[in-house]
């Protein structure tokens, strides 16, 4: 149940497969939960050319590995994943990407919806964008 | 915890800071040290290495990777980091 | 926002992948929730070899056509995709795809779950389950 | 709702009558029809299709693709159907 971080573009759905044909055991769970986060053009009211996202390695690392294994253990899972990128993100690119394999479905949508929360409220990540006005930090998001 | 070699004792560590995003703007640079004497706090650590600015009030801190409270004591050897609300995902 | 019936093995992550870049428009959603369902080999307390799906073809189309379009408009969604299997299933396979596009997570979240509980509630389909015991109807299911 | 045209009223069409899995093996076939008559319900079009098999407490029903409850009326051309509870997903 790994946390992988990166610095390029990635395709989701091919980590999951990746993941799955390599960590999952056939026809033991039965319900996987997924969620990916993509990069917009627009946030709040401005245009948005692309976006910087700084992280503090070390402490992100550390931070989504907890989570990880914690999510596992409270929510029964036969495993979970998030990946993440870093660094210069243009429009349309995955952020982030959060799965949950579970024997059930609620365990399923709750974990990945709860490695999503917690990875938003905590994971040291700080998002600058780059608009048609200039560069601003983006803060506390009210709507998620 | 585990007992100091005897050489720990002899070279004095130091407190690595760390700055980021927007606190990193502020206070002008991404990494700090300065020396560990005892009874430091976290807050203290911001003082002696924030070139005077205020701490913002939503600031938060870890030390050693973990989330702590700005009065939490600081150890020889600790990474203490400074940093404003998160906003991955 | 299509509901699709198949009776044969698809490719969840496939599936999510063609309809987005036929469907969805770049750098507009930035938040995909979804779900798989897979057949395991257990099932309470037999071993289950396979599995017949019998639906109600006409009734089961129209009926999740209508959800996809009421959930999408109840969750104000970009998209959402329904993909179901029927026939003859193996372990190891999947057995549904629910998908949710929209452009902010919770409503991504909702609607996906919204679409797997509408589903598995009110969706004219049976599992008979082949177990080394012989065959059987899968009852209503009390664990999620 | 929309006024039948004339030959409607000459030439009597009758009800489809689905079962499905395990209504399906009770009842021992999958497809029926009968005449419709005024005054018909879902419960009497089962009467008259099921083999005298009593409606099972949980049994579902619908007419032309369409959740309905057994006291529903039914109309010239219907399709009904009865089902057990759903299993899907």
């Amino acid at each position: 149940m790994p946390a992988i971080l990166l610095d390029n573009v990635f395709n989701p759905w091919d980590e999951i497969q990746r993941y799955q044909a390599e960590h999952l055991q056939s026809g033991h769970y039965g319900a996987t939960a997924s969620f990916v986060g993509t990069m917009r053009d627009f946030n709040i009211d401005r245009s948005v050319r692309h976006m910087t996202l700084e992280h503090y390695p070390a402490m992100t690392q550390h931070f989504l590995d907890k989570l990880c294994l914690q999510c596992a253990e409270e929510y029964d899972l036969d495993d979970c994943l998030i990946v993440h990128r870093f660094g210069d993100i243009c429009p349309d690119e995955p952020i982030v990407l959060t799965v949950a394999w579970s024997a059930h479905r609620a365990q399923a949508f709750d974990a990945c919806r709860y490695l999503m929360e917690e990875l938003k409220a905590r994971a040291p990540f700080w998002k600058k964008e780059v608009t048609d006005e200039g560069e601003r930090w983006v803060h506390n998001e009210l709507r998620s | 915890m585990t007992p100091s070699p005897l050489n720990a004792k002899i070279i004095p560590m130091s407190i690595n800071v760390q700055f980021f995003a927007s606190l990193r703007e502020l206070i002008g640079k991404q990494q700090s040290s300065m020396d560990y004497s005892d009874g430091l706090d976290v807050s203290a650590v911001w003082q002696q290495t924030s070139n005077n600015a205020d701490m913002p009030d939503n600031t938060l801190c870890a030390i050693n990777m973990e989330y702590v409270k700005a009065d939490a004591p600081v150890s020889d050897g600790d990474e203490v980091a400074f940093f404003p609300p998160v906003t991955g995902g």
